[in-house]
């Protein structure tokens, strides 16, 4: 990354003008306390992220399905992380930054609410007064998420404008932000949005990567081959990737959600898929240049996935970037391979992974072939939020490794 | 850089009120009546929504205006199509997000870009830009293509912006300079806030007219933001309220321009008041 | 512990003749594997603890509470081990020595499911074939945890008999290991049943305390004032003091569930509290000679909890003898003080407890003052398994701290 | 050890048919006929079940019984009125759990342990015990109580059971042994285990009767057990199902006790048939 918050052409400040101090503030303060460690900023924070968050995670090797795949497959298990899942570790790095900056108040939006449950945790740690916007339709489909965060302390705004989801979202957290950038901080949950936010939250995911590839060396003896890690925003991904990104020997895959198909329907607008990566043209998406599910006339497309927390029509600016650059190589699985994926980590790990995640596994199970030696998938969450739509994705479909669920029929 | 006539023309006999639609909202042709009632009712310069489905910058009243005119069928062709159209005799500003600029050429077939986009607004005879999330630093596409067709490119000045961020802009800025009122986004909001003043007294040594928005919704407001010192005022949210009333209470089109009208009337009216009080202010002074 | 496992009068083995020479065989592999450490048993155990299930989890200071009550309070995260609770230790030790002993299939009963997930998991990890037997009524309340299970790919079977709850559920795997003693394990979830039951889960167990007390040295320099764990039938309770037992200056406190009140309904044979430490009398239940929830004449009463894993009429044997020897300090919170701390740790620390944890939390908050210096808390597990009953528990209650869940008033 | 008289009477002249019951399913008086009814079909000796909440050792059949005895009402005093209102003329073995004759001494206001429970049931007429959940190393307690009154204690003798514990159990066991047909728990089964035979073979050096229970569901299943060298036969869930089936059909007590006295002369049948077959077979080796 360059200074100025490019990679390559991608990233920049797209944002209203009201809120270029608080981004020139935060960039500020991503210079001083994360990357130069002032007041003992990264100190802090790592010690936090062992004591509250549970790391480090393990690098696990899966043995059945090493077995299975005739590969080398370790998992780096975020999914034990506190929360369930990556999210944490920007959100308590975020979090923390904002107290070192003096603000008094957090904010934040949440789709499927795990970003929204990982930073009412942290804002209730750090004992930080935090509101969370969510869409009405998404606090209905969430409802789980959504008592977590009030559990939690944290305010949940309903959004009722528009359709009352993820963007709406985003919008009245901007406006929250807009009029409020003095005392608060707006904790962004993936590698997107505005410089300097795809780089800060590459930094604090990264103690993903730094983990496993030090317990690569303990255990692997050395580098792995591969790693695969699934893209939505892209957090989970830059975080497992990256400490490798140098390592040109590393493969790196990122996974995207094929949703029900790659085609689009530029009629409704409508891409029933979440690959930005793979079929995305270059644009600007709140408040970054990167690569976007977009109509012929730049107008954003809804996008879809089984898997609530890749269902997003942009990604990190630097993914895009190293995508060009022929560094990451982007896939895509569809839903059905998705859930298959599901299903086979659940039976043969006995770790049920978030549906997010189960797309790195779906393509492992389609193209493990194509693999070799040792390969790092990253477990970026746990499944536990996503029972109730496992099953009823998963009976709708013919999934051959699927249990028997007929008594769930009506729901868990 | 290039200054379009039609706009410094606007501002050269006195204060200007600017008011904002979203086009298409909710259809159209309603629409099209509603631009032209706004014209009727004294507007200097129109701003012209054009709608993008992330409109980040905008309060949750342009936000369902804009989701309004998205379900009506708005698409930058026909936003075009409707500003050639349109029978109205003062300058149009399109406001638009810095996507749609980018990607028009594309869908045209060739290189994305600002420069078709910027060709065409110009053939149909838009006479400037306000493209609120392209920060002054990603800006140069556009300005030169602006240079190109004698297009004024606006920038919006928070009341945060200063320092270096503020020549920038300054540097870059033509037609006039989007004040913005108070932190936050667009809304019809009652207060005036002291903010700006302040904005307006750190804007002074440039001599591009200042147009102060957000949250102005009467005439009176707008006499005494003109009276502090505003070249211009900008309403947006207290119109697009009275589209969207019209649309709740299935309000036929001609009743819902009348009424934007006579809004406009108001706050034209205002801003004359506003800059007969400052002349009287000035004379006051002088005659001290 | 004797070697005759007893722990003074309790203990024992009161099973029926068929099940002897499988718990001779038990006491055999326990005796090798276990405690001799046989072909590596131990260090692989530890391992797989360390790389499947997360192992060590940290032991955090929590700040803000350490605040509130004027002590230094520590929490020791088992919320963090995979599953989500420490019933893993157990289960995956028992799974693992079922693979030591040649069993090729794995049976156990659970009643929340909690026992049942986690047995699901270590089957699903080591490749065992696992039947789960859970009470009808148990499985329409549980229906996540049951899913899990079979995600995991165990067979859950429905107990139809009695009531459809969890004795049942107890009768139906002491019937099946009957009649497969040979090739069977019958992974049991707590420190309870005949021995070698109660002492080698808590073996399995005492992970919790070995590293609790390595960390203490480290932060706290030295042994903590008190511990304080929740006991239902006492495997986290045993796990976290095992290793302070022997340290006289640490206090070890029980918490038990009080539910709605300490007395019982001798008519209804009902006791509407699980407190078995507190109030039980002596007597024979599921193996073992303990404490016990009973009628007069020996009937065992029916339990109570808001928290499922709390709801026993029993108690390990060897927590009942260190009850009499003075030696733990049994205590009881009711429902309300549960709810209380369950609220209170979920908005002071950002973490939301079990509902049986939460007992822990609510002694915490009624009794602090007789407490002084350093507090470990063991969090035995999450409460993303509670949300529901939480939500309708705390909605039937003034609870003086809970958030405003009118929202919530349809489910979740 | 105390030797009970009955009981040995009971196996004096050939081989016995012990029938098991839960007393008070699914009530008292009816239940009191069903006993009735068995000692008039034949049987040598009755167990009667004192149920326990928690009967670990049994199959469904005979726990949903206990679960519509305690429903009925049944305790231990109930279960001890019982006994002494019952009309019939064999000798009476309580089946039970632990925890209730340990109990039934602090219930009464004393200490636990088993002594008021066994003093009690001897003195209603109870010859002797059974209690599934009680290993002989914890048994010496009850054994002494037993034989201060007189009275038995059998063990249960599972298939697996050999070595040590087989020579403890031998040494404390009075009346005869329980001898468990296959694993498993109680249960109607219609297959004649061979793990019986072998179970018989390895306790012919001991002389004490022994009785094989354990899925015994027919005369001539109890036939071919009997040829085979058991000196009872023990049926309980076979019964249950006759009272558990009048049960859900809404059946008349009497019917029902008269169904389950065909079934005991069916089963008192097997056994005598049995007896003989296997005299015929003693006298056939004897002349061969
Ligand atoms: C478990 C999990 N994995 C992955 C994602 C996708 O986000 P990102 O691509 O930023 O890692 C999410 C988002 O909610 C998630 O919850
Ligand atoms: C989180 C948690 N804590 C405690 C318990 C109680 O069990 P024990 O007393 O054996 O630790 C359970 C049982 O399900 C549990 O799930």
């Amino acid at each position: 990354m360059s200074t100025d918050g490019k990679f390559g052409d991608y990233g920049g400040q797209y944002v209203p003008e009201a809120l270029m101090p608080a981004i020139e503030e935060l960039d500020d303060a991503y210079q001083r306390y994360v990357l130069d460690n002032e007041d003992g900023f990264m100190d802090e924070f790592r010690q936090r992220l062992a004591d509250f968050g549970g790391r480090p995670t393990p690098l696990q090797r899966a043995d059945r399905l090493s077995e299975r795949y005739d590969l080398d497959v370790y998992l780096k298990r975020e999914d034990l992380l506190h929360g369930g899942a990556h999210k944490l570790n920007n959100a308590l790095g975020q979090v923390l930054l904002a107290k070192y900056m003096g603000k008094d108040r957090i904010i934040a939006e949440t789709g499927a609410g795990q970003h929204g449950t990982a930073t009412a945790m942290a804002a209730a740690h750090l004992d930080m007064p935090c509101t969370i916007y969510m869409g009405e339709r998404d606090i209905n489909r969430q409802r789980p998420n959504v008592f977590r965060m009030k559990l939690n302390g944290s305010d949940v705004k309903p959004v009722t404008a528009g359709r009352g989801t993820l963007k709406e979202a985003i919008s009245e957290t901007m406006r929250d932000w807009a009029a409020t950038v003095e005392s608060t901080h707006y904790v962004i949950g993936s590698v997107v949005g505005p410089h300097p936010f795809p780089a800060m939250v590459r930094d604090f995911q990264a103690v993903i990567s730094e983990e496993a590839r030090e317990q690569a060396h303990e255990k692997l003896g050395g580098l792995p081959d591969s790693v695969i890690a699934c893209a939505g925003g892209g957090s989970n991904t830059m975080g497992a990737f990256a400490n490798f990104v140098d390592d040109d020997s590393v493969d790196l895959y990122a996974v995207e959600a094929g949703g029900s198909s790659l085609a689009v329907d530029e009629e409704a607008g409508v891409a029933p898929n979440s690959a930005s990566l793979s079929t995305g043209d270059e644009g600007v998406l709140h408040g970054a240049r990167t690569k976007l599910l977009q109509d012929s006339v730049g107008q954003i497309m809804e996008s879809h996935s089984i898997s609530s927390g890749l269902d997003y029509a942009g990604v990190g600016p630097e993914l895009a970037y190293l995508v060009d650059e022929d560094r990451v190589t982007p896939v895509a699985v569809d839903d059905d391979a998705a859930l298959e994926g599901f299903h086979r980590l659940s039976q043969t790990e006995g770790i049920i992974p978030a549906l997010e995640t189960a797309h790195a596994f779906g393509y492992l199970e389609e193209h493990h072939a194509e693999l070799s030696g040792s390969v790092i998938v990253n477990v970026s969450g746990r499944g536990d939020k996503d029972l109730q739509s496992a099953i009823e994705e998963t009976e709708a479909r013919e999934i051959p490794n699927a249990p028997d669920m007929s008594m769930f029929s009506e729901g868990i | 850089m290039a200054e379009n006539e039609a706009i410094a023309a606007a501002f050269a006999d006195g204060p200007a009120f600017i008011p904002y639609l979203a086009v298409g909202d909710p259809d159209y042709e309603a629409s099209k009546a509603y631009v032209e009632a706004l014209a009727r009712g004294g507007a200097d310069i129109i701003e012209l929504g054009l709608p993008f489905s992330e409109p980040i910058a905008e309060g949750s009243t342009i936000q369902n205006a804009i989701v309004r005119a998205l379900e009506g069928g708005m698409t930058p062709d026909r936003f075009f199509e409707f500003v050639e159209e349109l029978d109205v005799d003062v300058p149009l500003v399109c406001m638009t997000y810095y996507n749609l600029i980018y990607q028009y050429g594309r869908s045209r077939g060739g290189e994305p870009g600002p420069e078709a986009f910027v060709e065409r607004a110009a053939e149909v005879g838009i006479s400037g830009f306000v493209v609120p999330d392209l920060p002054a630093e990603e800006a140069d596409p556009l300005r030169a293509a602006c240079d190109e067709h004698g297009l004024d490119l606006v920038f919006i000045v928070a009341p945060t912006t200063e320092g270096d961020r503020l020549e920038e802009m300054m540097e870059r800025v033509s037609g006039y300079v989007y004040v913005q009122a108070r932190l936050g986004t667009t809304g019809a909001k009652t207060d005036v806030s002291d903010q700006t003043t302040r904005s307006l007294q750190r804007l002074a040594e440039w001599d591009v007219p200042k147009a102060v928005g957000f949250g102005i919704s009467s005439g009176d407001q707008a006499a005494r933001i003109v009276a502090n010192g505003a070249d211009g005022i900008i309403v947006g949210s207290a119109l697009v309220d009275i589209v969207a009333a019209g649309v709740n209470s299935e309000r036929p089109v001609d009743e819902t321009a009348e009424k934007l009208a006579a809004k406009a009337r108001e706050l034209a009216a205002g801003t004359r008041e506003g800059a007969a009080r400052r002349n009287a202010d000035i004379a006051d002074a002088d005659s001290a």
